[in-house]
């Protein structure tokens, strides 16, 4: 397995606004980067039958989950031109307005970081087995489910 | 024969429980079949079978210390 | 002419990592948003007939510009579901490594985020009147050329 | 009648300045032609003409005082 497989794509709760800066100032180093295209996921404060989401708790099958998101790089790798990618998404608490998921990927040209971004994102919402519990105002809960 | 059982998300509600063992089951398909006597519940609930992280399609024989993981629908991103 | 016009487009020099970390905390109040595409522009340091380029050096009709961008972006308003968008661009003298451009396009769901970053970017590139001095290690230069 | 021409980035290299006045000229085909007189180099350039902060693709009448920019080619982004 290669040493891209080591990179760790879970974070404990929230992806901070700062994380997300540093990760970018690490890449003005690669000059050979012309475009970076960043996905954040944001946690709505969805109303569900009356009650307001305030928070989702993130949970995994961190084992797999670790695998299909190196599945999911290895493959955006061979599909397209790309300079460097990272992913990172939470587990545990996050409040809604809080950013819960991050896909950086970066290339020479616009093309290949649009197409690869847009890709991972529909990949990890598909094959990755993360589960969400979202939390009401009144400690209630639904059990989240990608739809869109 | 043992096999190893482990439930995520809603599951573990329904379940009661994160984890079990099965005896006596050779392949996925009578593994499932005996989960959902054993937790009744589970008929309600939507979920996929996965065996050495990939999801399972076929009926998969299974081996002794194998584990089966039940996982309801996924909401990552 | 609508208060969205009075949104400054050019910023002077490269806009830091710290600039777009702070335009992404400043979201977690509009908790209607789940996704955030960001497309970055990064300076290359391309090598032209054997020179490598060191930096550019960016002007614009600033008034013809900012005209564009505002049509971009109401555009952009009309033809997606949007809660918000916004357009940064340098001008001056960008080092390579450095960010000229940050578009941050913030929607319900993320088909309306993906579609309308990529769509926007497409614009800027064919429709704004900036101009691109690639400058050399040793001070010569070539205008660039919008290609890709 | 005066018309000011303003130039950008690659042709302010090429003209020796970054704008200019043109009399006696009624459109933009004629005040193209004129320029390309004055400014010989010019011709060697790839430009277009804007009027009012959009690009002119026909013969627009020109005004008194009208602005008229001439554009390189677009590096933005």
């Amino acid at each position: 397995m290669s040493d891209k497989k080591k990179h760790k794509v879970f974070v404990n709760g929230a992806i901070s606004p700062q994380f997300i800066a540093d990760s970018i100032a690490k890449h003005s180093t690669k000059t050979s980067i012309g475009a970076h295209d960043i996905f954040l996921g944001q946690v709505r404060n969805d109303i569900i039958n009356g009650k307001t989401v305030n928070s989702i708790e993130y949970s995994a099958y961190e084992e797999m989950a670790e695998e299909k998101f190196h599945e999911i790089r290895e493959a955006a790798f061979v599909k397209y031109n790309l300079t460097c990618m990272h992913i990172y998404h939470s587990i545990g608490s996050v409040k809604a307005g809080e950013i819960c998921l991050f896909v950086f990927v970066s290339s020479s040209h616009r093309k290949d970081a649009f197409d690869a971004c847009r890709d991972i994102v529909e990949r990890i919402k598909i094959n990755v087995p993360i589960f969400g519990k979202e939390i009401f105002e009144d400690d209630s809960f639904v059990w989240k489910e990608n739809t869109e | 024969m043992t096999v190893n059982v482990i439930f995520f998300g809603a599951l573990i509600d329904a379940a009661g429980t994160n984890k079990t063992e099965v005896k006596n089951v050779s392949d996925c398909d009578s593994l499932k079949s005996k989960i959902l006597v054993d937790y009744p519940e589970l008929n309600n609930y939507k979920f996929l079978i996965a065996l050495h992280n990939q999801v399972v399609k076929d009926n998969l024989k299974l081996n002794e210390g194998d584990t089966v993981a039940l996982l309801p629908p996924f909401a990552g991103g």
